[in-house]
C-alpha cells in the first residue's frame, strides 16, 4: 500500500495524466458532481457520487458504429471506430465498481462487444472507498462493502492522505508510474477508517433491505403479483432511472442519414420507454405496468437467473433521488418482500 | 410548513369517499424517507390513513394523471390541486384532455415546496428525517447528534421562489384559504440571460443543455406534453432519438419542447423540478412567455378554460419577426 | 422504392444557355430511385411530352421530375402528361431551374450546380409522393348574387335564364341600384331608367329569381359547390307579400320631413316610403329612425289607411340559411365622402353639388321634375362649372382621395356638360380638366361633339379653391395652356367625385375570406386570365366591386360572370384539390389547435373507437377534415405539437427530404 | 489543399403564391442574385415548421429565410399572420440560445416584387456571408 | 454650377418629388400671388423637373411666393410646390452670396401698417 498527502492530489494527478487521459468527479457549474477530464487544478469532489455513473466512459450513451457510403446500387462501409487510447477514471465508489461486473457479464460474453471490450481493456478504474454513505445507498444489501471498493487501484481518502492498493497488474503499472509522488505505509490507517465506515452502514435507514425473496428461479412467485399495478401507478414512463443506474445497458442500434451517407450508431434505450423493443407487430409490453415490472424483474430475478446468482443493482441510490416521483427499487424490494430482521 | 395539515386533507378525502362523492383519491403517498413522495391513487379510507402524506415535500403536480386516471379509473377522482397545479388543469380542460365530469378537484394553499438537494447542500447526504411541521424544518442525519434547523425560505424549489399565484383558478371546493395572484420576479433571470452577449448566451446554454441525458422526465412529467405519441417517438417525425448524440440535438430537442408548449405552458416548473441534470428549463419556456406578453398583450396559460394562446391568435398590426429584437422595452 | 424518371429540359437556349442540362441530367442519374434521365430541347412541346409518355411505358416509371421552367407555368401541362402515361398527375415535381436558376445566375458551372441541387431535391420529393385522388363534392344548383344594381341585375337573370334558380340580396328597399338614378347614358344618351326598368320587372317576373330586398349577408359558411349563407332581412314592417304597392300610405304618412336618400337629400320623403316608382319590389318600407308609431306607439295612419292590411308594427329581422353553389359579389360603388375637400366648398354651399346629386337634378323624377335649378334657391344657373378627378388620381400620401382613376367621371361630366348645353343653351359651361381619358367605342367621338358642337369649354387645368360670395361661387383655376389664372363666378359648380367600393364590401369579404385590395375592391383570380373569379374558388365578380366600370363594361362582366356560374352550376360534382391535411387519427390528441388557426373551419372533433396498444378500446377525441373545405394551406399542421396533422403533397417528411437535399 | 471561397448555403422557404411567383418574376426580369440560395416552395409560409428551419441549420444550411404574403395578403387571409408571431417567437427563441439572429429572417415578397425578391436575396446572403458558417447549430455527423 | 446639380440640389434641399406631378396645375389654380408671378407654381414643378432652372433663378417669381402653402395643401399627388420654390430661392440667395435684406434695410422700411410677422417671414425668405 502507498500513500499521498492530499496536498500533492494535484501533481499525483498530473503525473497520472502524462501517460492517460485522467477522469475524476469534480464540482459542476449547478453544484452537482460529475466525472469530467483532469485539467491542472481540477479540484477532486466532496460529494457522495456523480449523478451520472462512470458507465459512461464503457458504453457512452451515444456511440458511432460505423458509416455507409452508397453511390447508385454500392455500398462502401467504413469502420469509423476511433482508436482506443488509455484512460483511468479515478473515484469509482465500490458499489459502481461492482456495476462493471455486471457490465462485463453482457458485454464481453460471446458474442463479444468489441466496442465495450476495447475499453474496459484501455481503461483503469481506480476505486474511492466511501466515507460518508447517504441514507439512500444500500449497496450492502447485494454485499457489497463500501470500504472496501474493488476496481484496478482501491483508494482510501483520510483526513490528510489518500491511500493507493494496486489490485491488478493494470493498476500495479499505474502506481508504478507514480511511485515518486507517493510512499509506502501500512494499511492500519486505512483498516481503521474501513471499521468506521461499516459501522455507518448499519445506522442507515436501509440498512435492512434484504434480496431474500428475489433472485433465480423467483420469476412465477413474483410475476403476477398485484402490487405491480400499485407500483408502476405513478410512474411516468420517462428514462431517469435507466439513464442514471450504474447497471442498465440496454441500447438501440439506430441508422442516421447526414446525407452525405449513413451512420450506424446505437445509443443508450430504457425499458421504460413505450418504444422499447418495438416490433413489427406492435409492443410487447402494453402497458407502463409491465414495463416497469420488466425493469425490476430483469435487475432482481432473470439478471440473477442467468449470472449465477449476481443482482444487476449495486444499490449506489441513484434512482432513489433523481425519479421525478420518487418510486424506486427500494420501494419495489419492500413491498415484495425485502424486508427482514 | 403547510398551513392545512395532512389530517385535515385526509378527513375531507375520507369524507368524500365515504359518502359515495368520489370513488378515489389522487394523493401523495409516503415513502422510505420524509422528501420521496409518490404520486398514489388511494380508493379506500385505510389506505389513505395509513400511506397519505401532505408536506413541503409533496411537490407533484397532479392534473396531468387525470389524463390516464379519467380514462383507467372507474368512478370519480378526488383531486387535491396546488394552486400552480390549477392552472394546468384549466390548460388540461381547454384541450380536451380529460372529463371534467369524472374529477372532483378540491384546491388547498401551499406555502411553497422545499427542495431536497438544496436541504442536503446545507445538511449533507445521510438524512434519517425531516419533520415539516414547524416554523421550519427539522432534519435528523445520521451524522449528526441534534438535528438541524433549516429555514425554509432557503430551500424553496426555484418555482416556489417565484411563484406567480396563490390562486386556484378551478377547483370544486377550496380548503383553507384563497390567495392572490402575486408580482413574481419569475422573469428577471430570463432577463438576465437576455442580456448578455450572444455568445455569453450561447456558452451558458451550451454547458446546460450539455448535460442532458435525454431521459424525457420533463417531457413525462409535463401537463402541457399530452400527445398521444410525442413527435420525439415518432420515427416519421424526422427528429426522433432516443439519445442527444451531439449538441445539435440537444438544442434542438429543448428548442422543439418549448416551441411545442409555447401557448399552452402554464409554468408550473415541473421540467426543471425533476431534470435530474438540474438544467434550468424552465427558463426556455419563460423565455417564450415573457416574448408573448410583450408581444402580444399578457397571457396566463389556463387561467381560464378554452382561451386562444397567443400562437393560435393574431392581430393584424403584430410586429414583425425583426421587430421583436428591436422592439426595445415595449412596456417601459 | 419508386421508379424515377428525370426529365431535363433545355427550354431552347432559355436554360441550356446556362445550364449544362446534359450534365444535369447525367447527376441526377445517380439519385436513389432514378432509373432514367435524359434531357430534350422543349419537355413542354407535344414531342416533349411524347417523350415523356414513351419513357414511363419503356422503363417503368412510377415518379417524374421535370427540370424547366416554374411549376407555375407548366405543372398543369406535365400533371396532364403523366396521366396520359397513365401515372397519377400528382407523381410529377418539377425542379424550376429557369425562373430560379439559368435566368437568375450567369455562370455556367454554378447554373449548372444549383440545376443539379434543385434537381436532387425534386427526385427527394417525389421519392415519397403518393397517388393523390382529388375528392369529391356535390354542387347545390342555385346562385347567390349579392347586390341588386345593374351588374348583380344582369348576373341574376343570366344564370336565371340558363334554367338555375337565383337569390339577389339587395340592402336597399329596391333593386336598381346606381344606375336607378341616373338620368342619361352616354355615349349613347338614351334614359337610365328606360333601359334598366324593363330588366328590374324581368327580375321581379323570373320564376328563377327570389328577390331579398332590404336584406344583408351576415354569415357566410361552406365551400364552393356548398355554401351555407345567412341572409338577415331587415324588418320593413311591411308584408311583402300582402302590399301592393298602392302608395296610400306614403301620401297619408304625417312624418314627411325625411332627407329622401334617393335624390341624395336634396328633397324630402315620408317615414314609410317607396323608393321610386318603378321600384322592385314595389312594396312600402318604414324607416324606424322617423317612423313616429314605431318610435312612440302613437300615429298608426299608415295601418289605418292600408286596404291590404300590410302594415306589421310588430315585424322582427328575419334570418334565412340558403345553401348556394356560388355566389356572386356585385356590391357596387359609392362616390367618396368630399368633407376632407375644403377647397371645393361642398359643405359650404348647396351649390356645390356631385354629379350624383346633379344626375338627380336633371333626372326628370328628381326632385325639381328634370328642371336644372340650383338647389340653395331653385333659381336656374346661367353659368356652370365642372371639375374632373375630384378625389381620384390623388397621391396615397395626400389621404384625402383615391389614388386610382375613377374611370367614368371624364365621360358622364361630358355627358352633363353637352346634356346642359342642349336643353339651356343659354348656360355657359366650363369643365376643368387634367386630362380627358375617353378610350372606348364612340367615346371621344362623344367628347368632341360636346366641345365642337355644343361650346362647352374644356379648359386644361384644376380648380384650386372655390368660395361662395353672394349667390356667386368664385372658382380659381388655372388655364394651364394660355398660362393664366382664371376666376369665374359660377352659379353651380359639379365635382366629378372619385367612387369607391361600396363599404359593406369590407366585412362582407372577411365572410367570404375573399382578398381585397388596398382599395378594398375585390381582388380578382388572376388580373388578366380571370377577371370575375374571386381567388376564392366559387365567388364570382360582377361589376364595380371589382374596380371602376361604366354601364357597358359592368353590364358585360356581369356576363362572364354568370357564365362562370353557369358553368359551375353544370356540374354535378366538384373535384377539389387533393393537396389537404389530413389527420392521423391515432396520433391526434383532440387538442383543438388546429381548429383554431384554420382559416376555413375545415375541422371538425369527432369522438371515435379506437383499439389501444393495451388491446383495450377507448373513445377518444380526434380532428377530422373536410377536404372539401380544406384549401391546403398547412397552417394546422405546424400548430399540432404531436405532429399528427399533415398536408398532402407538401408532408412533413417530403420537405424534410427537399431540405436535406438542398443542404447536403 | 485548395482553399474554397465560403459561399453560405442558404434555403429559402417560399409560399406558393406570392413570393414563389415574386422569384419567377425574379427570374422573368433576369434580375440576378447568388446561386448560393435554394428555393423550396410550400403552399403557405404558414406551412413551415420550426423543424424545417432546424433541420436546414442541421444539414449544413447557413441561413434561412421565409419568405410570404404580405400581411393581409395571404391566399389563405390569414397563415402569414400565423407565421409571423410563430417565427418571432422561433427566432426570439435562437437569439436567447446565443444563435446568430441575422441567419433567420422573414420576408413579405408580393407576386409583383421580383425586384425586392432579389434584393432581399442578396442582402441576406450578404448578411450571412459576413457571419461565417453556422457554428452554433450544426450537426457535425452532417459535415462533409 | 452646371444644370444636372443644380436639379439634384433642389430636389434634395426641397425633398419634393417633381415626376410625381401630373400636370393638373391645381397648385396655380390656387395660388393666391399667381398674377404677381412670371413663373406659376405648376411651372417651378415642371421647370425644375426639367431642369430648366436658370429662368427661374433669373426670374422675380421667386420672390412672390408668399409662401402661403395653399398649393401644398390641395395638391393631390403630394408634390408640395411651394417647399420647391422654396429651394429655388434658396439656391438664387446662395448665389449670389449676400442676403437680399439686412437688418440695416429695416428702418427704411418701417410704417404702422406693417405687421411684426410680415418682418419676421421676410426676413425667413430673404436671408440666407
Amino acid at each position: 500500500m502507498r500513500k499521498c498527502s492530499l496536498d500533492s492530489l494535484n501533481s499525483v494527478f498530473a503525473k497520472i495524466a502524462e501517460a492517460m487521459a485522467l477522469y475524476l468527479p469534480v464540482d459542476g457549474s449547478d453544484g452537482r458532481a460529475v466525472f469530467s477530464k483532469w485539467e491542472d487544478g481540477s479540484v477532486l469532489s466532496n460529494a457522495l457520487n456523480t449523478v451520472r455513473s462512470p458507465k459512461d466512459f464503457f458504453f457512452p450513451q451515444s456511440e458511432d458504429l460505423m458509416r455507409f457510403k452508397t453511390e447508385g446500387k454500392n455500398i462502401e462501409i467504413i469502420d469509423i471506430r476511433p482508436e482506443s487510447e488509455d484512460f483511468a477514471v479515478f473515484g469509482v465508489r465500490a458499489c459502481d465498481v461492482k456495476s462493471f461486473d455486471i457490465l462485463d457479464r453482457v458485454f464481453l460474453t460471446e458474442p463479444c462487444d468489441s466496442y465495450y471490450a476495447s475499453r474496459r481493456e484501455h481503461g483503469v478504474i481506480i476505486s474511492l472507498a466511501c466515507t460518508r454513505p447517504s441514507e439512500t445507498c444500500f449497496c450492502q444489501a447485494f454485499g457489497i462493502d463500501p470500504s472496501t471498493p474493488a476496481g484496478d487501484i482501491s483508494c482510501f481518502k483520510t483526513d490528510n492522505e489518500m491511500y493507493w492498493q494496486a489490485n491488478t497488474e493494470k493498476g500495479e503499472a499505474l502506481l508504478k508510474a507514480i511511485e515518486s509522488l507517493t510512499e509506502e505505509c501500512t494499511d492500519e490507517a486505512v483498516n481503521e477508517q474501513k471499521e468506521k465506515i461499516r459501522a455507518i452502514m448499519k445506522k442507515l435507514p436501509l440498512a435492512s433491505l434484504t434480496t431474500n425473496s428475489f433472485g433465480g428461479g423467483k420469476t412465477t412467485e413474483l410475476f403476477d403479483r398485484p402490487e405491480w399495478a400499485e407500483l408502476s401507478e405513478a410512474c411516468l414512463g420517462c428514462g431517469t432511472c435507466t439513464f442514471v443506474c450504474p447497471t442498465c445497458q440496454c441500447y438501440d442500434i439506430k441508422d442516421f442519414n447526414t446525407g452525405n451517407g449513413v451512420i450506424r450508431y446505437r445509443c443508450w434505450d430504457s425499458c421504460m420507454y413505450s418504444e422499447f423493443t418495438r416490433m413489427a407487430h406492435g409492443n410487447n409490453r402494453i402497458s407502463q405496468k409491465e414495463r416497469f415490472r420488466q425493469r425490476f424483474m430483469h435487475k432482481l430475478v432473470y439478471y440473477p437467473e442467468n449470472n449465477d446468482g449476481l443482482f444487476s443493482c449495486v444499490g449506489c441510490g441513484r434512482c432513489l433521488s433523481r425519479c421525478p416521483i420518487s418510486m424506486n427499487i427500494v420501494k419495489v424490494m419492500k413491498k415484495l418482500g425485502g424486508e427482514s430482521k | 410548513m403547510q398551513k392545512i395539515t395532512k389530517e385535515q386533507l385526509i378527513e375531507r378525502a375520507s369524507a368524500l369517499l365515504r359518502d359515495g362523492t368520489v370513488n378515489h383519491v389522487l394523493g401523495w403517498a409516503q415513502g422510505e424517507f420524509d422528501y420521496d413522495i409518490t404520486p398514489a391513487v388511494f380508493s379506500d379510507e385505510s389506505s389513505l390513513t395509513g400511506n397519505f402524506v401532505w408536506n413541503d415535500f409533496c411537490g407533484a403536480n397532479f392534473s396531468k394523471y387525470l389524463v390516464s386516471k379519467c380514462r383507467t379509473l372507474e368512478g370519480k377522482i378526488l383531486v387535491f390541486l396546488k394552486p400552480c397545479d390549477t392552472y394546468s388543469f384549466n390548460q388540461l380542460l381547454t384541450e380536451h384532455r380529460f372529463d371534467r365530469e369524472k374529477v372532483y378537484a378540491i384546491g388547498i394553499p401551499c406555502e411553497g415546496m422545499a427542495d431536497i438537494d438544496k436541504v442536503k447542500a446545507i445538511c449533507g447526504d445521510g438524512i434519517s428525517s425531516i419533520d415539516c411541521s414547524g416554523e421550519k424544518l427539522s432534519v435528523t442525519s445520521i451524522y449528526e447528534d441534534s438535528p438541524i434547523s433549516v429555514n425554509t425560505a432557503d430551500v424553496l424549489t426555484e418555482r416556489c421562489v417565484n411563484c406567480k399565484s396563490k390562486k386556484h383558478v378551478a377547483y370544486d371546493e377550496l380548503l383553507g384559504d384563497e390567495g392572490d395572484i402575486l408580482d413574481s420576479a419569475r422573469f428577471d433571470e430570463v432577463a438576465k440571460i437576455e442580456a448578455m452577449t450572444p455568445d455569453e448566451r450561447f456558452a451558458f446554454w451550451q454547458n446546460e443543455l450539455s448535460r442532458c441525458i435525454r431521459c424525457n422526465a420533463c417531457r413525462d412529467v409535463c401537463p402541457a406534453c399530452t400527445c398521444e405519441v410525442c413527435v420525439f417517438n415518432n420515427p416519421k417525425s424526422g427528429v426522433e432519438n432516443k439519445a442527444p448524440a451531439n449538441s445539435f440535438e440537444e438544442k434542438m430537442f429543448h428548442i422543439i419542447r418549448a416551441f411545442h408548449v409555447a401557448g399552452r405552458c402554464t409554468d408550473c416548473g415541473e421540467c426543471s423540478r425533476v431534470c435530474p441534470q438540474n438544467i434550468p428549463l424552465h427558463l426556455l419556456n419563460r423565455k417564450f412567455i415573457k416574448e408573448m406578453n410583450e408581444c402580444y398583450g399578457e397571457y396566463q396559460a389556463g387561467e381560464t378554460v378554452g382561451s386562444k394562446s397567443p400562437l393560435t391568435d393574431y392581430t393584424l398590426e403584430d410586429l414583425e419577426p425583426g421587430e421583436v429584437f428591436d422592439r426595445g422595452d415595449i412596456n417601459a | 422504392m419508386q421508379r424515377i424518371g428525370v426529365f431535363v429540359c433545355w427550354c431552347g437556349s432559355n436554360i441550356a444557355g446556362t445550364v449544362d442540362v446534359v450534365a444535369v441530367a447525367e447527376a441526377l442519374k445517380k439519385e436513389p430511385g432514378v432509373v432514367f434521365s435524359t434531357d430534350y430541347q422543349y419537355m413542354c412541346s407535344q414531342a416533349g411530352q411524347d417523350l415523356i409518355v414513351s419513357s414511363v411505358k419503356e422503363h417503368n416509371l412510377t415518379g417524374l421530375v421535370i427540370c424547366s421552367c416554374s411549376p407555375r407555368m407548366h405543372e398543369a401541362t406535365f400533371r396532364k402528361t403523366a396521366q396520359v402515361a397513365g401515372l397519377n398527375p400528382y407523381m410529377v415535381e418539377i425542379a424550376n431551374i429557369r425562373e430560379q436558376c439559368s435566368w437568375v445566375h450567369k455562370d455556367m458551372p454554378i447554373g449548372t450546380e444549383k440545376a443539379i441541387i434543385l434537381g436532387k431535391a425534386a427526385v427527394a420529393k417525389v421519392n415519397l409522393n403518393a397517388p393523390l385522388t382529388p375528392g369529391e363534392s356535390p354542387v347545390t344548383k342555385r346562385a347567390l348574387v349579392i347586390g341588386g344594381g345593374i351588374a348583380g341585375i344582369q348576373t341574376a337573370l343570366d344564370i336565371a335564364d340558363a334554367g338555375f334558380p337565383v337569390d339577389i340580396v339587395e340592402k336597399k328597399p329596391t333593386i336598381g341600384g346606381k344606375m336607378a338614378q341616373l338620368d342619361k347614358t352616354f355615349p349613347t344618351l338614351d334614359c337610365a331608367a328606360c333601359i334598366l326598368t324593363p330588366k328590374m320587372v324581368d327580375v321581379a317576373q323570373h320564376e328563377n329569381i327570389r328577390i331579398f330586398s332590404y336584406s344583408e349577408v351576415t354569415d357566410v359558411k361552406g365551400f364552393i359547390g356548398n355554401f351555407d349563407v345567412t341572409i338577415k332581412k331587415n324588418a320593413r314592417f311591411v308584408n311583402e307579400d300582402i302590399c301592393t304597392g298602392c302608395g296610400d300610405c306614403v301620401t297619408k304618412c304625417p312624418q314627411k320631413k325625411v332627407p329622401n336618400e334617393f335624390n341624395l337629400g336634396m328633397d324630402n320623403r315620408s317615414a314609410i316610403y317607396i323608393p321610386f316608382a318603378q321600384a322592385v319590389p314595389k312594396v312600402a318600407t318604414i324607416d324606424p329612425a322617423h317612423c313616429t308609431m314605431l318610435k312612440t306607439g302613437k300615429c298608426g295612419v299608415c295601418s289605418k289607411v292600408c286596404k291590404a292590411n300590410a302594415i306589421d308594427y310588430t315585424q322582427k329581422d328575419e334570418f334565412i340559411t340558403e345553401r348556394y353553389g356560388a355566389i356572386v359579389v356585385a356590391t357596387g360603388f359609392d362616390p367618396i365622402s368630399m368633407d376632407k375637400f375644403d377647397e371645393f366648398a361642398y359643405n359650404q354651399s348647396k351649390d356645390v353639388i356631385t354629379s350624383l346629386e346633379f344626375e338627380r337634378l336633371t333626372n326628370a323624377a328628381g326632385p325639381t321634375a328634370g328642371k336644372l335649378l340650383r338647389p340653395s334657391d331653385g333659381e336656374h344657373p346661367h353659368k356652370i362649372v365642372f371639375v374632373q378627378c375630384v378625389g381620384s388620381r390623388c397621391d396615397s400620401c395626400a389621404e384625402k382621395g383615391k389614388e386610382y382613376c375613377s374611370k367614368i367621371c371624364c365621360m358622364y361630366t361630358a355627358k352633363h356638360a353637352m346634356l346642359t348645353r342642349d336643353k339651356y343653351p343659354d348656360t355657359e359651361v366650363y369643365v376643368f380638366y387634367i386630362d380627358v381619358r375617353t378610350p372606348g367605342k364612340n367615346f371621344d367621338e362623344f367628347y368632341r361633339r360636346a366641345v365642337e358642337e355644343y361650346d362647352v369649354h374644356y379648359i386644361k387645368g384644376m380648380v384650386g379653391k372655390i368660395t361662395p360670395e353672394g349667390k356667386k361661387l368664385m372658382v380659381r383655376a388655372s388655364d394651364l395652356l394660355d398660362g393664366k389664372q382664371l376666376n369665374i363666378d359660377a352659379d353651380l359648380v359639379v365635382l366629378a367625385t372619385a367612387i369607391e367600393p361600396d363599404k359593406s364590401a369590407r366585412s362582407l369579404a372577411t365572410m367570404l375570406t375573399a382578398s381585397m385590395d388596398t382599395n378594398d375592391f375585390f381582388t380578382e383570380a388572376h388580373p388578366k386570365l380571370r377577371p370575375v373569379e374571386s381567388p376564392t374558388a366559387g365567388v364570382f365578380l360582377s361589376g364595380t366591386c371589382q374596380g371602376p366600370k361604366d354601364i357597358p363594361e359592368t353590364v358585360s362582366q356581369a356576363g362572364a360572370a354568370a357564365s362562370k356560374v353557369i358553368g359551375l352550376l353544370a356540374k354535378d360534382k366538384l373535384k377539389g384539390n387533393p393537396c389537404v391535411a389530413s389527420s392521423d387519427e391515432l396520433m391526434c390528441n383532440g387538442c383543438s389547435s388546429c381548429e383554431k388557426v384554420c382559416p376555413y373551419g375545415a375541422i371538425t372533433y369527432e369522438n371515435k373507437e379506437f383499439r389501444m396498444p393495451d388491446r383495450t378500446t377507448r373513445v377518444r377525441r380526434v380532428a377530422s377534415v373536410n377536404p372539401a373545405v380544406c384549401q391546403g394551406c398547412g397552417c394546422c399542421t405546424v400548430t399540432c405539437p404531436s405532429g399528427a396533422m399533415d398536408l398532402r403533397g407538401f408532408m412533413n417528411e417530403q420537405i424534410m427530404a427537399e431540405v436535406d437535399a438542398i443542404c447536403k | 489543399m485548395q482553399v474554397k471561397e465560403y459561399k453560405p448555403l442558404i434555403v429559402a422557404f417560399c409560399c406558393n403564391w406570392c413570393s414563389y411567383a415574386g422569384a419567377d418574376l425574379a427570374g422573368n426580369n433576369r434580375l440576378n442574385y447568388p446561386a448560393d440560395v435554394k428555393i423550396i416552395r410550400v403552399p403557405c409560409s404558414c406551412r413551415v415548421n420550426p423543424m424545417f428551419i432546424l433541420r436546414a441549420f442541421q444539414r449544413g444550411a447557413d441561413g434561412v429565410i421565409l419568405c410570404g404574403c404580405h400581411p393581409g395578403d395571404c391566399h389563405y387571409t390569414s397563415g402569414n399572420y400565423f407565421t409571423r408571431r410563430r417565427m418571432a417567437m422561433l427566432f426570439s427563441m435562437l437569439d436567447f440560445l446565443g444563435i446568430e439572429r441575422e441567419r433567420t429572417r422573414v420576408e413579405w415578397v408580393s407576386a409583383a416584387e421580383g425586384a425586392k425578391f432579389a434584393a432581399t436575396m442578396n442582402d441576406f446572403v450578404t448578411q450571412v456571408a459576413a457571419l461565417g458558417e453556422n457554428k452554433r447549430l450544426e450537426d457535425l455527423r452532417c459535415k462533409k | 454650377m452646371n444644370k444636372k446639380y443644380l436639379r439634384e440640389d433642389i430636389i434634395r434641399m426641397s425633398g419634393v418629388n417633381p415626376k410625381k406631378c401630373m400636370r393638373c396645375g391645381k397648385c396655380s389654380g390656387t395660388c393666391p400671388a399667381y398674377d404677381e408671378m412670371e413663373y406659376h407654381p405648376h411651372q417651378f414643378v415642371s421647370m425644375v423637373e426639367s431642369g430648366d432652372i436658370e429662368p427661374l433663378l433669373e426670374s422675380d417669381s421667386l420672390y412672390r411666393c408668399l409662401t402661403c402653402f395653399a398649393c401644398v395643401e390641395r395638391c393631390p399627388r403630394g408634390v408640395e410646390p411651394a417647399k420647391l420654390i422654396e429651394a429655388v430661392r434658396l439656391t438664387a440667395i446662395r448665389r449670389q452670396g449676400a442676403n437680399r435684406l439686412t437688418p440695416n434695410d429695416i428702418p427704411a422700411m418701417l410704417d404702422d401698417e406693417i405687421p411684426q410677422q410680415a418682418l419676421v417671414s421676410a426676413f425667413r425668405k430673404y436671408t440666407k
